[in-house]
């Protein structure tokens, strides 16, 4: 084997804080060898990105690098002065950051984003430079990439974006591409052609470092995979041995944690289920159901927005679905596709431009304001972002008592059945006075949950409820609902265009696009053979490590 | 405009041994300000209005630490009876124009949008104005002294404040928490009162308290203009403008307020910048 | 792919979406300074004695009888207030300002001479505090902490000095104990420096700690250090990346400037006694020179609106979002 | 260092300086600059009241009648007049050969339309026209020669003639353009308005074709100096330091608190001329309680402490004035003075008797439970005095309590004049003993016609009687008699209380020479004045 092209070892990271320096890698060691791709693995926080930023001496301005060895094509870079870095940043290593939304200069033209570093490596001129972007652009399967070099980020998807992005990074032509999360903020549909793009890359470019949280997605690409977890790696290997054989415990628990169809019924995290059957009032929404009438009924939803040309733009299109007792209905659908309208036309924050939504068989729209509210509590929602549903300045406490206040529990028993709710998503009784701000997401989203059940609600609608977190939180939240489901037997809207996540807690799931439902019916039937082709899209997309392993012995082979 | 301002923070600054030494000297400078206020007579060697005519402009001495003014008074028992006047007009203004913009802000903000548009509208061609004029005109109809300065600078901030509270109701009221407890099921009012009004005036504070400095100064301009304090009552901003008759033979009879302005302003920035970074640090 | 079908639609010649936005704001400009016309009307018109007398009584007047039923007369003071308003937004509409009581002339030709120094100054001033504040801020954002804390004590304490007591100090310094600068009158460079400075320098504190904010802020975006992975150093991501983002919310405070240029005036042109609106508008007040005062308030939110449609083209240079989004 | 002025001798009573006698080092060119304190806001003497016209209208205008350095009426642009024995009927006599600069001969009809265009109300004059109010009617005798008839004897009438506000203007300007009076106004003077920018300055251009000075300069021909430079500065120490550090080579209004430097700065002439016509003056309103009690009034005479409110604000530069025309005015009466006392006990005496026996909590004296209080109205301004402080605090000391109302100009004399006021302050310049006549005759009062200048709002039968005499008398002696009773007059009623001469003085530096003190008006005359070249 040739010498690799990137070579760390001892490679410690501390960041400057009040008190003094707190370490955030640890003695990390790996190396790069040219033509392969070695994937950084690990929860969020694990310290990936420093890892990789510190390849290019852009730890930070508070940083603390430290190394025993650390190498870019075999040159001792530790310590490079800045005119030193600069040289090499951009025509040796080649960086896609991890923001990729927010990492083109949203004022200036793409063209020009791309063209920077041959500007400050090359000496083409101004032409030369345009039609090379064009060119780049086009490699990276940009396309019209005339019309994109003139455009500036924000009207660009985010694949687009992202394909720029790496445009830029390797325009100067650069031997090593270092792509932090380069799929974490895309549609499945898009991360998918954005791995296979890596992929060509792979071949046609020297090394590839190449970071995400996500087993999954590297296990396409990756020839090598280091796990990190809390700045140490835990694990390192090649691809077929990390992913089938993991010899240590958080690779298998990040592995396992992932839903799909295979963990459909089973649980995700090691934590125990949350057994304790809490005494649930019945709402009026479920007693008005007892005729035998779905929970929740959409007949005919359909929402028109304005948009500021005034221009009307239909988002939701004669839209009707049923949600049961105790049952799951899932919603898939890339972004946009209306998923979000269609729950706050059943939460009521929104009144839908034509259809009505009935709750327990009665027509909302009918009844007195002080009725529709009345019903409304059978229903409550938990969404993607649980920091922004709080009042910033409320303590857990007055969030749990605000709700158990309209759910008029009388004033003596709220702080009982706060504790209990907290006990019921396994929150320690001492986060009753913390602020949102100071937990964590998954606890966030914890107090979301629990604030949603202090209602007792018949229904709860997940909004994304799951998207921001990490997968072995996702994992615990997963669980979590699954057992409050259990215990307190309510139906669940399930909105995620996750198809993993909705294939493992799902029992019917309604495909949308573009504002209507392309495809519904019961999971196992939609996921296995799908009829409708947008669908099968949808499926080809997923990453799956099974299909990747087949793949990679059917190459190897 | 004003949004802008309520962001003129230095960037966050670790807190040093030095910031927090600044903080507390501004806490101290303000607290001994706030006992002058309460008992000028109690801290102050003389009467401030007691005339020596024998002892016009006379130089430091032990009697008299400063000197004397014009008039043979004792300017250090005029400065110190004159925090009163800069530290009333400096948050009574604040809070004439808090309430009165408070009012219209949130009428505004939560009200119909007809009534929205009238109040915005008229709050528009206040703004229009700039405040001096607006202080002036005030005054011109009200006449000079402390509580018409207070008046003039409060109201001439009403229209500074409506459009930030109007603002900031805005965008809370659209905010998620805001939609989750209207679909909880809790009552309007109820979200209005304990939901949007709290969060949209919880940012302000830092820059009321900064605004407070902006109006102990503005006072100080409409006196220094001859239009505010009462004589023979002592203000910083009238002792300025007497003063500045004898920049030439005695420079330190317009120095000295002149200090005393600028520190107090000073000391205001620096307790409501740390308020603000405290709040900040607190929620997002 | 819908998503992107969706963002790349054709939009509306832009020209034309600009011009739209150019009229609504010139028709509520127009709004704004007919309401600032009438607010200042009927508050400078509220009775207070008679305004003959006010109008001829300077300290040695000594009016004869035929005298006084002349000035009633030509003023319409006997008409009552709702004409005298109609009358005033008639001539406003042909452009007439009226007649200065105090100045004898054309409240128009009264301004016309007043207002080049002002210009002149308030101009100056907003250039060296932009200025100033864009080089100290591009100088010491992303700096050791020496240096910050130094420009943002500086600047804290600038910023706290109420502009007349800097005049006055300045004043002080420069021109009598150190006489560098002529310390009064309106001609000339060498007697602008001293004014500029005092009202800019607080106008360029404020704008630095916010744009200093602002800079460190867009420093620590992705897309920077993206460009810095290319190989770009510092100074020139701050130049040719950082600076452009960190503007834009400086340019919402144009507001804020503009009303701190023509407040500053007001006691600035009183410090050094320069010519100028700012001291005509003070005088006004004080001799109650109404038709004066209206003609300043006007040409106040005249300047304001018209500051602020230009600031909103600029802005939408800055930022493109604004007019293609 | 001041050597041409009785700044020196301030014992001296002359209001003007004497022109030299040996001119013949006068160099002729250069140019002026100076600073002054107050823009008139337009340069029409007809058209404003304004103090800052005494200097300015000097420059541009020439009058009918000068007065000499002692005071007297003397010829300028009228070479002689005839009076009436009645003194009803003045016969002017012009000068030959004047022009006004746009080339306007200066001939009987020119006065007449001047006369004409003070009194014209469009014109809206706020003093001259009232100057020349008894003006009957006016008569053409021929191209030279005009004949003014007054409805009574009116003996100030030469003197108000010379004063600034009364300078000629082109005819054919007031005919022509009456618009551009105020900015741009032609009259006949030595200096020609250049450019006059209000509230930044005016400059002059000497006129080459001048030859009619007023004859007591003695002086023929143009003025010596090219060109006269003025910008306004209102700022006392501005125009101090300015002056000092040489930016300027005089200023007008020198701030008394820096005269001592100014007169120790050896490079610097200093000037400080008594003015005539009224000292400075406390006013008591004699219409309302409490000061229409003269005893109360005369208690607050006897009471304060002039000596020490004087040296205050005057910083030893005033003289205390116990009288009601300043000395140097003709017909001073230096015996109603000098029976003058300072006697605190006796003025609690005075307040005791009429009744303001008992104190209250805070020292104010109080009859019926009611405090001896008194509003005194004052002006806001940027440049504010320790005067009225001061008076306050010798009220206070008295057991009277004044409170200070600050208000607007405009604001504060219309309350003067309205007579809603107890105490307030003022002056009134004007070259004659009817400066008496004008603050104290009953006549003089505010009423909804007229504006008058006698705030104090004394009504005096015997007071009345004697002003009026003098102002229609033209025998001398009478004149000194009836002045005389009425300053003694006075001195009983009480209805102001004098303090100091009026004052204004101004500064240039050593390369002017022969900047004289204007005889009306006691500001510099630049007509006969030369630079060092
Ligand atoms: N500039 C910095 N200053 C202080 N701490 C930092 C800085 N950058 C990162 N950290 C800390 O270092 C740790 C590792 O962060 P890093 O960004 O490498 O995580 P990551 O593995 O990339 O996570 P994610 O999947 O969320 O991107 C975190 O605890 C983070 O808070
Ligand atoms: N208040 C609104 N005004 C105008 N357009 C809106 C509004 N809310 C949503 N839309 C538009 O409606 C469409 C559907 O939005 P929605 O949020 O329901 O999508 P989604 O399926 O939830 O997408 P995501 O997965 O990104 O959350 C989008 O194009 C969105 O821009
Ligand atoms: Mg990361
Ligand atoms: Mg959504």
């Amino acid at each position: 084997m040739s010498a690799p092209v990137i070579d760390v070892s001892g490679l410690n990271v501390s960041f400057r804080d009040s008190g003094g320096y707190r370490r955030v890698v640890s003695d990390v060691e790996f190396a790069v060898h040219s033509g392969e791709c070695l994937a950084l693995v690990g929860e969020s926080g694990s310290g990936k990105s420093v890892t990789s930023r510190s390849l290019v001496g852009l730890a930070g301005d508070n940083s603390l690098v430290e190394a025993d060895r650390l190498e870019i094509e075999g040159a001792d870079v530790l310590r490079n002065t800045e005119s030193q870095w600069r040289d090499i940043r951009g025509s040796r290593l080649g960086f896609v950051l991890q923001d990729a939304l927010a990492s083109l200069d949203s004022l200036r033209h793409v063209g020009a984003e791309v063209a920077e570093p041959l500007r400050l490596h090359t000496d083409l001129s101004s032409r030369e430079r345009d039609a090379r972007v064009i060119e780049l652009l086009r490699d990276v399967g940009v396309p019209e990439p005339e019309l994109r070099a003139r455009q500036r980020p924000f009207e660009l998807s985010g694949g687009l974006r992202q394909r720029a992005l790496i445009a830029s990074a390797i325009a100067a032509g650069p031997r090593i591409l270092i792509a932090d999360e380069p799929t974490t903020a895309l549609d499945a549909t898009i991360a998918a052609q954005i791995l296979r793009l890596l992929e060509t890359l792979k071949r046609t470019s020297g090394a590839m470092l190449m970071i995400s949280h996500d087993l999954s997605v590297v296990s396409r690409i990756a020839d090598r995979i280091a796990v990190m977890k809390a700045g140490v790696i835990v694990e390192q290997g090649d691809a077929e041995q990390v992913l089938f054989d993991p010899k240590h415990d958080y690779t298998k628990q990040l592995l396992a944690a992932i839903p799909s169809e295979a963990t459909r019924g089973s649980r995700l995290s090691d934590t125990s289920p949350a057994g304790r059957t809490s005494s649930r009032a019945t709402s009026a929404l479920e007693s008005r159901a007892s005729a035998g009438a779905p929970l929740i009924e959409a007949l005919g939803l359909s929402k028109t927005y304005r948009g500021p040309d005034g221009r009307e733009r239909v988002v939701l299109k004669d839209m009707s679905f049923a949600v049961h007792r105790g049952e799951t209905l899932g919603i898939v659908g890339e972004s946009g596709s209306g998923k979000t309208t269609a729950a706050r036309l059943i939460l009521g924050a929104e009144l839908p431009s034509s259809g009505s939504v009935f709750l327990g068989g009665v027509e909302v729209a009918t009844l007195s304001r002080r009725h529709q509210r009345e019903l409304r509590r059978g229903v409550q929602a938990v969404h993607q972002d649980p920091l922004g549903s709080f009042d910033p300045r409320y303590t857990v406490r007055k969030v749990l008592d605000e709700a158990l206040r309209v759910a008029r529990v009388p004033r003596g028993s709220r702080m009982t059945r706060s504790f209990e709710l907290l006990d019921l998503v396994r929150l320690l009784p001492a986060t009753i006075d913390r602020r949102p701000l100071e937990l964590s997401g998954g606890q966030r989203q914890r107090v979301a949950i629990a604030r949603a059940l202090a209602l007792d609600p018949a229904v709860i609608i997940a909004d994304e409820a799951v998207s921001a977190l990490d997968v072995s939180v996702q994992a615990q939240i997963l669980d979590l609902l699954g057992d409050v489901q259990d215990a307190a037997g309510v139906a669940l809207l399930f909105i995620s265009h996750d198809l993993g996540v909705i294939h493992h807690v799902a029992d019917r799931v309604l495909v949308m696009k573009d504002g209507s439902i392309v495809e519904s019916g019961d999971v196992e039937h939609v996921f296995t053979c799908p009829s409708a082709p947008y669908t099968r899209t949808l499926l080809d997309a997923i990453p799956h490590i099974e299909t990747a392993r087949a793949s990679r012995i059917g190459a190897s082979s | 405009m004003t949004a802008a301002i309520l962001d003129a923070t230095p960037a966050p600054v670790k807190r040093t041994l030095r910031a927090r030494a600044t903080l507390v000297a501004s806490v101290i400078f303000l607290a001994l300000l706030a006992v002058c206020w309460a008992a000028p007579g109690f801290v102050a060697p003389h009467d401030p209005l007691a005339v020596d005519l024998g002892a016009v402009l006379a130089p430091p001495s032990l009697a008299h630490p400063l000197g004397t003014d014009d008039a043979g008074r004792d300017v250090l028992s005029r400065l110190i009876h004159g925090a009163g006047a800069s530290l009333s007009i400096g948050f009574g203004a604040t809070l004439v124009g808090v309430v009165g913009g408070c009012v219209l802000g949130v009428i505004a903000g939560l009200g119909p949008r007809l009534l929205d548009g009238v109040i915005m509208r008229a709050v528009d061609c206040l703004v229009a104005i700039p405040d001096i004029l607006l202080a002036l005109i005030v005054i011109s109809l009200a006449g000079g002294g402390t509580m018409n300065v207070l008046l003039a600078v409060g109201v001439a901030s009403i229209p500074g404040y409506a459009r930030i509270i109007r603002a900031q109701t805005h965008q809370v009221k659209v905010a998620p928490y805001i939609e989750s407890a209207r679909t909880m099921g809790v009552s309007w009012t109820f979200v209005a009162w304990h939901h949007v009004l709290p969060n949209a005036f919880r940012p302000l504070v830092p820059v009321v308290a900064l605004r407070v400095g902006g109006a102990i100064g503005a006072g100080a301009g409409l006196s220094f203009l001859g239009l505010g304090a009462q004589p023979p009552s002592a203000e910083w901003g009238a002792m300025i403008s007497s003063g500045r008759n004898f920049l030439a033979n005695d420079p330190f009879l317009v120095l000295w307020p002149a200090l005393a302005i600028t520190l107090t302003v000073l000391a205001v920035s620096v307790v409501s910048v740390a308020l603000k970074r405290h709040l900040e640090g607190r929620i997002r | 792919m819908s998503a992107v079908a969706d963002l790349i639609t054709k939009r509306p010649s832009a020209t034309s979406r600009i011009l739209k936005a150019l009229l609504t704001r010139v028709a509520s400009g127009t709004f704004v300074l007919w309401g600032a016309a009438t607010l200042t009307f009927f508050a400078l018109h509220v009775p207070k004695g008679d305004p003959a007398i006010t109008l001829l009584g300077g300290a040695e007047a000594q009016p004869t009888p035929e005298v006084l039923a002349q000035v009633r007369a030509e003023w319409g003071f006997d008409d009552p207030i709702a004409v005298q308003y109609l009358l005033y937004i008639g001539r406003l509409l042909r452009g007439d300002l009226g007649t200065s009581y105090q100045q004898r002339m054309p409240v128009v030709d009264a301004i016309g001479l007043q207002i080049g120094p002002t210009a002149v100054l308030a101009f100056t001033s907003a250039i060296v505090a932009v200025v100033l504040a864009i080089v100290i801020s591009l100088l010491t954002s992303g700096r050791g902490r020496l240096v910050q804390g130094v420009t943002s004590t500086t600047s804290l304490v600038l910023a706290s000095i109420p502009g007349f007591v800097l005049g006055i100090i300045l004043l002080f310094l420069f021109a009598a104990i150190i006489p560098v600068f002529p310390s009064s009158g309106t001609q000339g460079l060498s007697r602008l420096i001293l004014p500029a400075l005092t009202l800019a320098l607080p106008i360029a504190a404020s704008l630095t700690q916010v744009l200093r904010a602002e800079l460190d802020e867009v420093l620590e975006q992705p897309f920077i250090v993206t460009a810095r992975t290319r190989g770009m150093g510092l100074a020139a991501v701050k130049l040719r990346h950082a600076l452009r983002h960190a503007l834009i919310p400086v340019a919402t405070m144009t507001g804020f400037i503009v009303a701190n240029l023509l407040g500053g005036a007001v006691l600035v042109e009183t410090v050094f006694s320069r010519q100028g609106i700012g001291r005509i508008a003070l005088e006004a007040v004080q001799k109650q020179d109404m038709p004066l005062v209206m003609g300043v308030v006007l040409l106040a939110a005249l300047a304001f609106t018209v500051i602020n449609v230009v600031v909103d083209v600029v802005y939408s240079f800055l930022d493109p979002r604004l007019t293609t989004a | 260092a001041s050597g041409a002025g009785p700044a020196d001798d301030r014992d001296t009573t002359s209001s003007a300086v004497a022109p030299p006698t040996d001119t013949s080092q006068a160099a002729q060119g250069g140019t002026l600059t100076l600073s002054s304190s107050q823009d008139p806001l337009c340069l029409d003497g007809h058209q404003v009241s304004s103090a800052a016209l005494q200097m300015l209208g000097r420059i541009v205008y020439d009058n009918l009648v000068s007065l000499d350095e002692n005071g007297d009426p003397s010829p300028w642009l009228a070479e002689s007049w005839d009076v009436s024995d009645d003194g009803t009927v003045y016969t002017f006599h012009l000068r030959e050969g004047v022009t006004f600069s746009d080339g306007a001969p200066l001939n009987a009809a020119a006065v007449v339309a001047n006369f004409d265009h003070m009194r014209d109300p469009a014109t809206k004059s706020p003093l001259a026209a009232a100057y020349i109010d008894p003006i009957a009617s006016t008569e053409i005798i021929d191209d030279l020669t005009l004949e003014v008839s007054l409805e009574y004897s009116y003996s100030p009438f030469l003197n108000v003639l010379a004063q600034s506000w009364l300078g000629l203007l082109s005819p054919e300007q007031i005919a022509e353009s009456p618009d551009e009076t105020c900015l741009d106004p032609i009259g006949s003077g030595p200096f020609v308005v250049d450019a006059y920018t209000p509230g930044e300055g005016v400059t002059f251009d000497r006129r080459e074709d001048y030859d009619w000075s007023a004859d007591y300069l003695n002086h023929d021909g143009a003025a010596y100096i090219d060109r006269i430079e003025i910008s306004f500065v209102a700022e006392p120490s501005v125009r101090f330091t300015s002056l000092a550090s040489g930016e300027f080579d005089g200023t007008d209004n020198v701030a008394p608190q820096n005269a001592a430097s100014v007169k120790a700065d050896e490079s610097i002439d200093y000037f400080n001329i008594s003015r005539l016509g009224n000292p400075q003056r406390i006013t008591l309103n004699t219409s309302r309680a409490p000061f229409d009690d003269v005893d109360v009034r005369r208690a607050v005479a006897e009471g304060i402490d002039v000596e020490g409110i004087v040296g205050a604000v005057g910083f030893g530069e005033y003289d205390v004035r116990h009288a009601y025309l300043s000395p140097t005015t003709q017909y001073y009466n230096a015996d109603a003075e000098s029976e003058w006392v300072h006697d605190p006990e006796h003025a609690a005496e005075l307040l005791d008797d009429a009744g303001w026996s008992e104190r209250d909590a805070d020292g104010y004296r109080t009859k019926n439970g009611e405090r001896l209080h008194a509003e005194f109205p004052i002006v806001d301004s940027a440049t504010a005095t320790a005067l009225n402080d001061l008076i306050q605090s010798q009220f206070k000391d008295l057991g009277i309590e004044v409170e200070l109302i600050q208000l607007p100009q405009a604001e504060t004399s219309e309350r003067v004049r309205a007579g809603d006021f107890d105490v307030t302050t003022g002056v009134w310049h004007t070259n004659t003993p009817d400066a008496l006549y004008v603050v104290y005759s009953s006549d003089e009062i505010t009423d909804d016609a007229r504006i008058g200048q006698n705030t104090s709002r004394i009504t005096d039968e015997d007071l009345d009687q004697a002003l009026l005499k003098a102002r229609q008398t033209t025998d001398t002696t009478e004149l000194a008699q009836l002045y005389a009773h009425a300053q003694e007059r006075l001195a009983e009623l009480v209805p102001a209380i004098p303090l100091y001469d009026f004052y204004t003085p101004w500064a240039v530096r050593e390369n002017v020479h022969d900047a004289l003190a204007d005889s009306s008006h006691g500001v510099p005359l630049f007509t006969i004045a030369w630079l060092d070249q």
